[in-house]
């Protein structure tokens, strides 16, 4: 009962931190946008953390710019599991028009797997909403599988 | 025989009724309450009520990463001491004439042990060994100075009203003189004390316009940046625990003199009772105003709010 | 039975000297034969005050000792007197205590300096002397053991001369403590002249029912007197040197014994023998000094740099709790007061052992170079926990206890006169105790947690035999918060009959019946009252809800999982701090740049505060030279 | 110490939140609001126009010739993820085979479904341009190439084509001065 609890409230309090690698904003402002009262995604337990620590549901906005690819795989490294990053707009996906520039270190897939992308050269604040509540069912089933796993660790 | 019964009824007391289960259920119900009406506040739909149970069991499931730079055992202790003390306070907290254990405290030792919960929280977050944190402890220590100096005040005005001539530090006391006489905030010389107690919950609380130690856009999250999983969830327990044991704590100075004799429906009364004095003092000022400066703070509260309770405290004095 | 135990106090304070000499003679080359002295001599001082426990405290007798047999001739004391009653015999525990751990302790803490002989010698000499001031029941004689005491104590602070400002401090110790024995020695000669005789008991027995000028002019001089060597506010300028320049082990046996003695000395002459301590100017002085004393202590500890001197003005804070709760003149102040004494010796002994542990370990006491000592050094972590917690006050430990018992003697003294001057005493009490909290936490952040510095990465746990009596003094830390009614009831109530119950003293001493002859009625005091304050149920609950939270939250916590982030550079892993993304490199707040809120809205004073402590001895001997003439005057306009 | 939003938090609880229903009520994008991209293969002529303007560089093309050689493929894909949705595409394309759609919902688990291909057959055409005689060598119908197909080169007066570029827009032909293209 207790793991099933567990699981249901993980999808139920998703709690976003927000990577910023290089973006021109118009992305950052969109998630921001999703908590006013006008999209309210609060309705959903989504709820901006401050640190990686606290983090669900890792948000990355912005192509991979050589100066932040370090410290983007340093702070994923410190979100504890289980965790989904989401990308948000075209950029961490392909690079969009910034694609093929010296600076840029190339898409979040080489550095890690992305459960959801939202599209969108500033995608909408309803399409982010769906992109976080899909990440929050994913990750769900990420939880199970830990527990799962836990399991036959232990057994 | 008796004393099996009596160890179980003090179980009970301890993990259930004014207990565990009790503050448990009512400090997030509270939470809940506090962060829906807010949103309502903003024009915004705002999270389910039991929104806070969702939090405390996600924050079960997740992993505990402890940095390197941790001292382990003091990283794992301090939330579960924090958690402790709050409970057993509870216990001392009488809930409208039924009081669990109140005979055995007053109410210095209640602000001392609601001490304890803000010390788990400091030495916690110091002993994970994060630069964020020890800038959040230092304001987090500012602000348990700051809110000192009225609460002290407010507990000596309203014990000598209740004690008249003799020294009466008891909570249960302060009850029964209330509902000897009429209710607490009545007796209008106790008003402006009533007032800085309102004043005061928000700040021992921490929430949002006191909340300078745990600012999430200025030092991320203060004293619980290197918290993760089930330690950060007893933490965020606390936190609303704390709330339900300030708000009765206000109940039972000011407002002690209602009793229906259930205690099932007394405990109602309570939770309902506070539920209005944290929308009062707590989420109305949250919605309201921003987020202080830890300067600013120090200096509203040793002069405003120290001069609001220094003013019940000589009118109570000089006899009326 | 009883004629044995008589020769107790006097065989305990010549063993200590007797000690001090032998030791200088053998003791100067060979380490072991040193040690061995010392050790023996100290074992024979602490047995006989342990031995007489019983029958002072249980029993409720007085011994009384005169030296060289010279009994009082028809009603006139002639030879030096020693009388132990409950008071004395409780601060001999606590002076006894201390010394006993500080030997253990400088054993090993000594080793790295040169000229231990001189070491032992001259720490005998200081104890044989507050043992002998604690014990003796006359007041020339307790002149003498004072300037023993002084004069030790001097020397010792400057023990490592090669220290910058240990000798500066000495002679500012020697200046200052020079004119306070100077007035206590004028207070005496004029008692002499007035009185006619040295011995206390007759002396109280006189001074009870006729007050003349001189001996008004002599209880001046000696409230003056022992102010200066219980450090108080404006004579406590010595004390932050001294206890930050001297070893550790020594300013542990400091702030354990040498302040307690000017508190025992200043309560023994106020209440049993001039009596005056129920004259409400006499109330109102030594509890407005108090009270001074305990807010220029934690405002000055609060703005420190160095972790000894930090602790230093948190001894002058707490001498200033328990002047305050003995000024209230009630039973209750005066048995918080005693009891927060204890609790002193106790917490504060501990924590000067874990500063001398952070000095063996690292070399410094300097608290922006330490950092994240736990984890090199768990136990006097824990220790110097226990020892914070306590002095600030937390529930379940002893420091609580007392400081209870002073709010409430302070309000109830408050609500019975219907003076306000005693809530706002009260008040100051209770956020000195919050700011002593803070300067802990600062402590606690500065040395033991947050990042480890250059200077801390090498340092061991230090040797078992120093922190033998560091457990012994937390042990004894939490039996005496949490068995505090069984400390109230024993120690204690008698304490405070003592002091209350003068008649008893002189009867003992002087012959049965002399009290009455001289009009001294025999006043009872009753136990205090102690509010239902149980710490043993809070304890019992705290456990139990703690263990029911460990086993929810703890049961099979280690979830593994792939790696989500497959690294294509090396990148330091997820345990290091969290830094926003940067690499963790070393920053770690220390100790002057916390509570930035609070200096700055004190600015003001903090900037007045340093211009007072220029560190200059003319200045201190000014403040001291004005501070007795106000006592001077305010005593003889109010009381005639 | 003023409190400027105390009234309106008092009256907006007891007001009606203005948050949008969105899961179970769908909220229409704006008119020409630009979502989606939807591609009719049928009406575009593969002049190609498109991937030259694309800045994002999104839209691919790839033809095949099926074995027997007269029939073409035109695949051509555009991957939404590489999309800045500037909408320069659908302008460019003059029959319209391009069109952004008010459909915003692009939030996906697995990136594939964001490409959006179309593959337009056509019998494979071998007649490519050539050259009359009476060519002065303008470079003209080099510049007018989207594809880059024509090589001409003015001082030793050689002009090539390049057939797999080509793509049979007929461009050249109608803008060459002195018409001796010829398809």
């Amino acid at each position: 009962m207790f793991k099933k609890l567990i699981a249901a409230s993980t999808a139920k309090s998703p709690w976003i931190y927000h990577i910023n690698t290089g973006s021109c904003n118009g992305c950052d402002i969109e998630l921001v946008a999703v908590l006013t009262p006008r999209y309210d995604a609060e309705r959903f337990g989504f709820k901006l953390a401050g640190t990686p620590r606290h983090a669900d549901i890792v948000v990355v906005s912005g192509p991979i710019t050589s100066q932040s690819k370090a410290r983007l795989l340093r702070t994923l490294e410190q979100v504890p599991k289980p965790f989904c990053v989401v990308s948000l707009g075209s950029c961490p996906r392909s690079g969009n028009v910034f694609k093929g520039s010296y600076s840029v270190e190339g898409p979040l897939e080489k550095y890690v797997h992305v459960d959801v992308s939202v599209a969108g050269c500033t995608p909408k604040p309803e399409a982010v909403i769906e992109g976080l509540y899909t990440a929050a069912q994913i990750l769900k089933e990420k939880r199970k599988a830990m527990a799962g796993k836990k399991e036959v660790a232990e057994s | 025989m008796t004393v099996f019964i009596q160890i179980l009824l003090i179980l009970f007391h301890v993990l259930v009724f004014p207990g565990f289960l009790f503050v448990f259920v009512c400090g997030l119900l509270l939470a809940g309450i506090d962060r829906k009406i807010l949103a309502r506040m903003q024009k915004r739909v705002g999270p389910p009520l039991l929104q806070p149970f969702y939090d405390f069991f996600k924050l079960m499931g997740k992993e505990t990463i402890i940095p390197d730079a941790a001292n382990k055992a003091v990283y794992r202790i301090a939330p579960i001491a924090g958690l402790a003390s709050l409970v057993v306070t509870m216990n001392f907290i009488p809930v409208f004439s039924f009081s669990a254990m109140s005979f055995s405290a007053d109410i210095i030792v209640i602000i001392y042990l609601l001490t304890i919960p803000a010390v788990a929280l400091i030495v916690g977050g110091s002993a994970s060994g994060s630069p964020f944190a020890g800038v959040g402890i230092s304001r987090e220590m500012v602000t348990m100075i700051s809110y000192e100096l009225p609460l002290i005040l407010i507990l000596l005005a309203v014990a000598k009203k209740a004690g008249g001539a003799e020294l009466c530090f008891s909570l249960s006391g302060i009850v029964e003189w209330q509902q000897s006489t009429y209710l607490g905030i009545a007796h209008w010389s106790l008003i402006p004390a009533a007032l800085a107690m309102l004043l005061v919950i928000p700040a021992e609380v921490g929430t949002q316009p006191f909340d300078t130690a745990e600012a999430e856009t200025e030092i991320c999250e203060g004293p619980l940046i290197e918290y993760s999983g089930a330690p950060l969830g007893v933490f965020k327990l606390n936190t609303a625990i704390k709330m339900f044991i300030m708000t009765s704590l206000f109940t039972c100075l000011f407002l002690g003199g209602i009793d229906t004799g259930i205690v099932a429906l007394n405990a109602l009364i309570l939770f309902a009772i506070d539920a209005g004095l944290t929308i009062l003092c707590m989420t109305f000022i949250h919605a309201v105003t921003a987020r202080l400066k830890i300067e600013h703070l120090f200096k509203f509260y040793w002069t405003i709010v120290s001069a609001l309770a220094l003013i019940s405290l000589i009118l109570v004095w000089i006899g009326l | 039975m009883m004629n044995i135990m008589q020769h107790f106090p006097i065989i305990a304070v010549m063993s200590l000297f007797l000690g001090a000499f032998l030791v200088e003679i053998f003791g100067r080359k060979n380490k072991i034969v040193r040690n061995m002295i010392t050790m023996v001599f100290v074992a024979i001082s602490f047995l006989c005050i342990i031995a007489l426990i019983k029958p002072v405290f249980l029993d409720g007798e007085v011994i009384s000792y005169w030296l060289g047999n010279w009994e009082p001739v028809n009603g006139y004391a002639i030879g030096i007197g020693y009388e132990v009653d409950a008071l004395s015999l409780f601060f001999a525990i606590l002076v006894v205590l201390t010394f006993t751990l500080s030997t253990i302790y400088s054993f090993r803490y000594m080793e790295r300096d040169d000229h231990l002989g001189h070491y032992y010698t001259l720490f005998l000499m200081l104890s044989g002397g507050v043992l002998g001031l604690v014990l003796t029941g006359d007041i020339f004689n307790m002149y003498v053991m004072v300037e023993i005491m002084t004069f030790a104590a001097v020397a010792l602070t400057a023990f490592r001369n090669y220290k910058k400002g240990a000798l500066e401090s000495a002679f500012k110790y020697l200046v200052i403590g020079s004119v306070g024995s100077g007035f206590t020695l004028t207070g005496i000669c004029l008692v002499y002249m007035q009185c006619h005789t040295l011995n206390m008991a007759q002396l109280s027995s006189i001074l009870a029912n006729h007050l003349t000028p001189t001996t008004i002019l002599a209880l001046a001089l000696i409230f003056i007197g022992f102010g200066v060597k219980s450090f108080m506010v404006p004579f406590h300028t010595p004390a932050a040197d001294a206890y930050a320049t001297a070893p550790s082990s020594i300013s542990m046996v400091f702030s354990g014994m040498v302040n307690k003695a000017g508190v025992y000395g200043m309560i023994r002459l106020m209440f049993v023998v001039f009596m005056m301590m129920d004259k409400t100017t006499m109330q109102i002085l030594l509890t407005a000094f108090g009270t001074i004393t305990m807010f220029v202590g934690v405002t000055m500890a609060l703005a420190q740099h160095d972790f000894k001197r930090l602790l230093a003005f948190h001894s002058i804070s707490q001498i200033g709790y328990v002047l305050a709760a003995c000024g209230l003149g009630t039973a209750l102040g005066v048995s918080g007061g005693l009891f927060h004494a204890m609790n002193h010796t106790l917490f504060k002994g501990l924590l000067f052992l874990c500063a001398g542990a952070v000095y063996y370990a690292t070399g410094t006491t300097n608290l922006d170079k330490l950092g994240g000592l736990s984890k090199r050094m768990p136990k006097t972590a824990v220790c110097f926990l226990i020892g914070a917690f306590s002095i600030s006050g937390l529930p379940p430990f002893n420091g609580f206890a007392s400081k209870w018992m002073i709010y409430q003697a302070a309000w109830g003294k408050g609500i019975e006169t219907n003076n306000f001057f005693y809530v706002f005493v009260t008040i100051v009490a209770v956020v000195v105790s919050v700011m002593t909290l803070a300067s802990f936490i600062k402590v606690t952040q500065a040395v033991f947690f947050g990042q480890p510095s250059e200077k801390c990465v090498n340092a061991k746990e230090v040797p078992l035999s120093m922190r033998i009596p560091m457990w012994i003094m937390s042990v004894l830390c939490i039996l005496a918060g949490i068995f505090y009614n069984f400390v109230n009831a024993n120690l204690l109530t008698p304490a405070t009959n003592a002091v209350f119950n003068a008649s008893n003293y002189i009867d003992r001493m002087m012959g049965a019946g002399y009290a009455e002859a001289a009009g001294v009625t025999a006043a009872t005091v009753e136990p205090a009252k102690l509010s239902y304050w149980d710490p043993i149920l809070w304890l019992i609950l705290f456990v139990i809800i703690l263990a029911a939270v460990c086993i929810v939250i703890l049961t099979g916590k280690r979830t593994r999982g792939e790696v989500l982030v497959n690294k294509t550079e090396a990148v330091d892993g997820k345990y290091a701090t969290f830094f926003g993304g940067e690499k963790s490199e070393h920053s770690h707040v220390s100790g002057s740049d916390l509570f930035w809120g609070f200096k700055k809205n004190w600015g003001g004073y903090f900037k007045f505060m340093q211009g007072m402590h220029s560190g200059d001895v003319n200045d201190y001997s000014l403040y001291t030279v004005i501070a007795s003439a106000v006592i001077i005057i305010v005593i003889f306009i109010f009381i005639h | 110490m003023k409190f400027p939003f105390a009234k309106e938090a008092v009256k907006n609880l007891f007001s009606k939140p203005s948050t949008e229903n969105f899961p179970k009520v769908d909220v229409p994008a704006k008119k020409g609001y630009r979502g989606r991209l939807s591609y009719d293969p049928d009406k575009c002529t593969n002049c190609g126009l498109c991937v030259r303007v694309c800045s994002p560089s999104a839209i691919t093309v790839e033809t095949t010739v099926s074995e027997d050689g007269d029939t073409e493929y035109i695949t051509r894909s555009f991957d939404m993820t590489s999309c800045t949705f500037c909408q320069t595409c659908e302008d460019f394309c003059d029959t319209g085979a391009i069109h952004l759609t008010e459909d915003y919902h692009m939030a996906v688990t697995d990136p594939k479904e964001l490409i959006i291909t179309g593959t337009k057959t056509r019998r494979k055409v071998y007649d490519y341009p050539e050259k009359g005689e009476d060519c002065v060598y303008c470079t003209l119908c080099m510049k007018v190439c989207p594809n880059e197909a024509i090589t001409v080169d003015r001082a030793n007066k050689e002009w090539e084509i390049d057939t797999d570029k080509c793509v049979q827009c007929g461009i050249c032909v109608s803008k060459c001065p002195k018409k001796c293209l010829t398809m």
